[in-house]
C-alpha cells in the first residue's frame, strides 16, 4: 500500500475502495436491477461514502481499529442483505489481524479467509449460489504471495474472473433466486462489488 | 421519473419529518438511527412488538406503529433493508422491560439485519424473539430460493400479534400467537406495471402493454411467469387458486381476506377484486368472516395487487376485532 | 391500458358488488338505480346526509357512507353525475323524517342532476336542502367558467355536516354549518399523470415526461398552466400559496391540513409534502390543529396531490372530532 | 317521417337518432376528451340505447308519450350535465306537442323551440357560451317549412353548420370552461351531438 501496511496505509486503501465504489455504483445497481431491486450500488455508495466522513475524523488508528471501523459503518449505513455481509466480512477481518501496526502478506492471507468464513457463518450461501461467496472463495483461495502487493493481486484477479463464471449460474440464495431459470445471463452484483473491493485494494497495493 | 419528491437521497427522512408531524399524538420519530415508537413508549410491563424493513411499502410498517400494534418500526431506504444499529434503537426504545418481538418479513437483507440486531439486544440483556413471516405462495420452490417472501399477511400478522402483546400476553405468548398467524396466512400478488425507486430512477422491470408479471413480491422483484393481462374474473382466480390450495384453505374455514393495492391501483379495482374473491371463495364454501380492501403493503406506485387470505379461529378473531389506533389502521377507539 | 376490471361497462356495478361484500356489517347498496346507505337507514329524527358523483374518486362518496358521515351516496358511472332518479331513490332511502341534505360537488353534471333530483323530492314532501361546495383556487375566473370546481374540501365538508347531523341538528342547523366549512375551505391539486377513464381506453390527457398540470380538477380536467415538473418544496408551495392566499389564511388561524393523493402517487410523497406544507404554514403562523394525509378524493389512477386547508373554530375542530365509522375515515369508534 | 308523423313514426325516427348516436359516439368521446372529460359519446349512447329497449317494450304511444318516454329515460341514464339538459329539452319538446295524434310543421316548429327554452332554463347558458345551446339556437330559428320534413331539414342543417361555430369560441359553461383559452380551437361535444340527432330526426322524416 502506497503509505505501507500500517493503519494509515490501510486508510487510504480504504479510500481508494470507496473511490471504486463510488465509480462503478451505477453498473452495480443496474446489475442488481437485471436480478434483484436495483439498489447495490447505492447502498454500497452510501457505506462507503460513510466510512471515509468517519476515516476523516478519526485518523491514525491501527489496521485492525479500520477495519472494524469499516465494519460498523458498513453494518450500519448499507442496509440490504449486503450490509450484514460485507459488515461481517471486515469484522472477522479485523478480529483476524488483531492489534498487530503492520499487515504482512499472511496477515492479509488470514483477514480473507476470515471475512469469507464471516459471510458463509452470516449468510449460508455456499459456493455456486450466485453470490458474492462465488467471488471470495476463490479469492481467499488464489491470496498466495511473498508481498501484501502480490496477496491482493492474485485475489482481486480470481475475484474479477469469478465475476464471469457467475453469469450462467441459477441463483439460489438472495433476492436473484426468486428469478429461477431468468436469474441465468447475468452477473451477481455482489460478487461484481467484491471484485471492485479487491481490486481497488490490489491497485492500492501496488503503490 | 416524476415523483414528489426533493433529493432522492433524502426521500425517507424527508417522509419521516411529514409523518412526524402529521400524527404527533400517535408517535414520535427518530431520526439518524431513523425509527418510528409510539408517543407513550416504552410500555412498562408489555411486550413489544417491532417490525421494520425497506421504505416504500406505505403504511406498512411505519403506519401500524400506535395503540394495539406495533410499539416500533425501522425504516430502511426505498426497499432497503434497515441496519442492525436502527433495529437495536427501536428495540431499546420499545422495550418495556417484558420483552420484544422482532416481526422481520423474509428477505435475506431482513433477515440478516434483524438477526445481527437480536444478537446486539441480547448483549444488552434485552428479551428479544423473531418470527419470520413467509406467507408468499408465488415462491414454489424454497429449497432452491431463499426461501418463500414476506408480504400481504405481514399486515393481519402485525395487528394480531400487537393484540395478543395488547392484551398483557408474555413473550413466549405473543410469540406464539405470531407463529399461528404465519402458520394459517398465505398470499399472492401481481403486478401490471413496474414501479420506479427515486435513487435509481428506472423501472424495476418492464412490462409490455398487454403483460403483467404475475406472483411478484414487494420489490418489483419478479414473480412466477410474465403473462398477458386478462379479464378481472380469471386475474383474481389466478391469484387466490394458489393461495387457497397451498394451506389448503378448506370448505367450512373461517378467513380473513385481504385485497392489497400494490399502490398505483385505484381503490374502485380493488374492490371489484374483492367482490370476484369473496364469490369464489364461497362457491368453495369457505367463509370471509372478516375482510381488509385497501393499500397496506405496496411498493410504491406500482399498479397491481395481492391477495390474502388467513384461517381464522376464535382467539385470532377476537384480536383482529380488539382495539387498534394507528396512522393506517384505526377500530374501536 | 391495463385495469383491473372485466367489461368497461360494469365496473361500478362489480365494484358496488365488492363493496357492499367487505362492508356488510356498515351499508346496504342498492343497485337500480345504485345507491349506498347506511345499513340502519333511515335513522329516524335524524337530518340526513347525501352526497354522490361520478365513480373513479374512491374513497368518495361510497367509503364515507356510515355512523357519523353521509347516510347516502350516489355513485354515478366514471367520471359522470348520477342521474336525478337514482339521486331520489337515495334520498328516499336515507330520508329519516327530519329532511336530508344534499352535498352537490361544483360541476354542471352534478349540480343539474342533484337539482332535477331535489325538485322530484320536494314534490313527495321530503325536505331537501342542497350546498354546493366549490373549494378549487386553480379556477380564477368564477365569472367566465361554470364557477369553481368541488374538490378536497368535500371530504372535511361530508365529515362534519354528517357529525352535526349526527348530534341532532335541524336541517337549517346542518345546512348551515355545511355552509360554514364551504366558507372557509380551500384547495388545489396538481396531476403528474393522467388516468384512464375505463371505458375511454385513452388518457385523459397527454403530459411529456418532465411535465405536469397545475391546478388540475378531479376527472383530469385541465388546470391553470401546464408546466416543468419541480422539486417537491417548489411544487407544495406552488400549490398551498394560491390556496392560503385566497380566503386568506392569517397568522393565528387554526387549521385542518389535508394532504391528498390522486390515486397513483405513494403515500410515501405524500407525507413528504405534508412535511413540507406543514412547515410552510408554521412559517406564516398558521397552525396545524388537524391532519389528514392519503387517498381520500381521488382520480382512479392518476399520480399527483391536492393540498385542502379548512378554517377550524371551536364547534367545527368538535365536529370533525366526533366518532365516524365508515369504509374510509373511522375514528372514536 | 317514413310512418308519418304519428306516434309510430315519432318512435321510428328516435330510433334512428339512436342508430346515429351509436355511429357517432366514438367521436363525440374524442371531441369531449379534447375539451371535457371524455364521457360524452359513451353517456348518449347509454340513454339512447336505453330509450330503444323502452320503446321496444312499449309501442303504440302516441307522440307526446314517445317524446315524454325519451325523456324520462335520458334523465336516468345518461347522468353528467348532458342527461339533465336533453332531458329537459325532450320533456318540453313533449309538453310543448300535448296529446296530439299527429305532429304537424308548427307543432315540430313549436317543441324545438321549447326544448331550447328548457336548456336554457336548466343550463343558464346563452349563445357563445360554447354549448349545445350554440347549436339549439340557430336550429330554433331556421326550424320553419311547410311540412315536418322540410321544417326538421332546416333546423338540422342550421345546427350541423353551427357546430363549426362553436370551435373557436372560449368556452365559459360547462367543464370545457375550466380551459379558459385552451378550450378554442375544438368543436363543442354537446352542439356536434344536437347536431347528430337533429340531423338524423330529418333524415327520418324524409322518408
Ligand atoms: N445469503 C447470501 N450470502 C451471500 N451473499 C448474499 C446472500 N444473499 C445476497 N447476497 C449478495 O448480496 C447481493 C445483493 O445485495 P444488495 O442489493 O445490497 O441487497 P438486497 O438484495 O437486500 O437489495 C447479491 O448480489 C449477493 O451477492
Ligand atoms: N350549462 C350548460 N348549458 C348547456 N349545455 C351545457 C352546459 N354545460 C355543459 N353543456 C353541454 O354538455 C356537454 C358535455 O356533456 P357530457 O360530457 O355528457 O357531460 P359532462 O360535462 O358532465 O361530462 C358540453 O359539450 C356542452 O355542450
Ligand atoms: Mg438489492
Ligand atoms: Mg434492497
Ligand atoms: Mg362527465
Ligand atoms: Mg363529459
Amino acid at each position: 500500500m502506497s503509505g505501507g501496511c500500517d493503519g494509515p496505509g490501510v486508510a487510504a486503501a480504504i479510500r481508494a475502495v470507496a473511490a471504486a465504489i463510488a465509480d462503478q455504483h451505477v453498473e452495480l445497481t443496474r446489475l442488481d436491477r437485471e436480478i434483484g431491486d436495483g439498489d447495490h450500488g447505492e447502498n454500497m455508495n452510501r457505506g462507503f461514502k460513510a466510512v471515509v466522513a468517519k476515516l476523516d475524523a478519526d485518523q491514525g488508528m491501527a489496521p485492525g481499529a479500520v477495519l472494524k471501523l469499516v465494519a460498523m459503518t458498513l453494518m450500519s449505513t448499507v442496509g440490504g442483505a449486503s450490509g450484514p455481509l460485507y459488515g461481517t466480512a471486515f469484522l472477522r477481518a479485523a478480529t483476524a489481524v488483531g492489534d498487530t501496526d503492520q499487515l504482512d502478506a499472511a496477515a492479509v492471507g488470514a483477514a480473507l479467509a476470515a471475512a469469507l468464513g464471516g459471510v458463509q457463518a452470516r449468510g449460508k450461501a455456499v459456493p455456486g449460489d450466485k453470490t458474492m461467496v462465488d467471488a471470495l472463495v476463490p479469492a481467499a483461495e488464489a491470496a498466495q504471495g511473498d508481498s501484501v502487493a502480490e496477496v491482493l493481486q492474485a485475489a482481486a484477479a480470481a475475484a474479477h474472473d469469478a465475476v464471469a463464471t457467475t453469469i450462467p449460474l441459477v441463483a439460489r440464495k438472495g433476492r436473484a433466486s426468486y428469478l429461477g431459470e431468468r436469474s441465468a445471463g447475468h452477473a451477481d452484483p455482489g460478487a461484481t462489488s467484491t471484485a471492485v473491493i479487491l481490486g481497488a485494494l490490489a491497485e492500492a497495493a501496488k503503490g | 421519473m416524476k415523483k414528489i419528491i426533493n433529493d432522492p437521497g433524502n426521500v425517507v427522512s424527508e417522509a419521516l419529518i411529514g409523518f412526524a408531524a402529521a400524527h404527533r399524538d400517535l408517535v414520535r420519530v427518530n431520526f439518524g438511527p431513523d425509527y418510528i415508537v409510539r408517543a407513550d413508549a416504552p410500555v412498562s410491563g408489555k411486550v413489544a412488538v417491532v417490525s421494520g424493513g425497506g421504505s416504500g411499502h406505505e403504511p406498512l410498517h411505519g403506519g401500524f406503529v400506535g395503540v394495539g400494534m406495533l410499539d416500533a418500526a425501522v425504516p430502511g431506504a426505498v426497499f432497503t433493508s434497515p441496519t442492525p444499529d436502527a433495529v437495536l434503537a427501536a428495540t431499546q426504545a420499545a422495550n418495556g422491560g417484558a420483552g420484544v418481538l422482532h416481526i422481520v418479513k423474509n428477505y435475506t437483507g431482513d433477515v440478516l439485519n434483524f438477526e445481527t440486531a437480536a444478537e446486539l439486544a441480547g448483549a444488552e440483556d434485552i428479551d428479544v424473539s423473531a418470527v419470520v413471516i413467509n406467507d408468499d405462495v408465488a415462491v414454489e420452490d424454497s429449497t432452491y430460493t431463499a426461501g418463500r417472501r414476506g408480504v400481504g399477511g405481514t399486515v393481519p400478522l402485525e395487528k394480531i400479534a400487537g393484540a395478543a402483546a395488547a392484551r398483557g400476553d408474555d413473550l413466549a405468548a405473543v410469540t406464539a400467537i405470531a407463529e399461528r398467524v404465519i402458520g394459517n396466512v398465505r398470499s399472492m400478488g401481481v403486478a401490471l406495471t413496474p414501479c420506479i425507486v427515486p435513487h435509481s430512477g428506472e423501472p424495476s422491470f418492464v412490462l409490455a402493454d398487454d403483460q403483467i408479471e404475475m406472483g411478484i413480491g414487494i420489490h418489483g422483484e419478479p414473480g412466477r411467469r410474465r403473462m398477458k393481462m386478462e379479464p378481472a374474473d380469471d386475474l383474481v382466480a389466478d391469484l387466490l387458486g394458489p393461495v387457497v390450495q397451498d394451506l389448503p384453505f378448506e370448505r367450512g374455514d373461517q378467513t380473513l381476506l385481504m385485497v392489497n393495492g400494490m399502490g398505483g391501483t385505484p381503490l374502485l379495482e380493488l374492490y371489484l377484486a374483492y367482490g370476484i374473491a369473496a364469490g369464489l371463495l364461497e362457491k368453495q364454501g369457505i367463509e370471509v368472516s372478516r375482510s381488509l380492501v385497501g393499500n397496506y403493503i405496496t411498493s410504491l406506485e406500482m399498479q397491481g395487487m395481492s391477495v390474502t387470505l388467513l384461517r381464522l379461529d376464535d382467539e385470532l378473531t377476537q384480536l383482529w376485532d380488539a382495539p387498534v389506533h394507528t396512522a393506517g389502521l384505526r377500530w374501536g377507539m
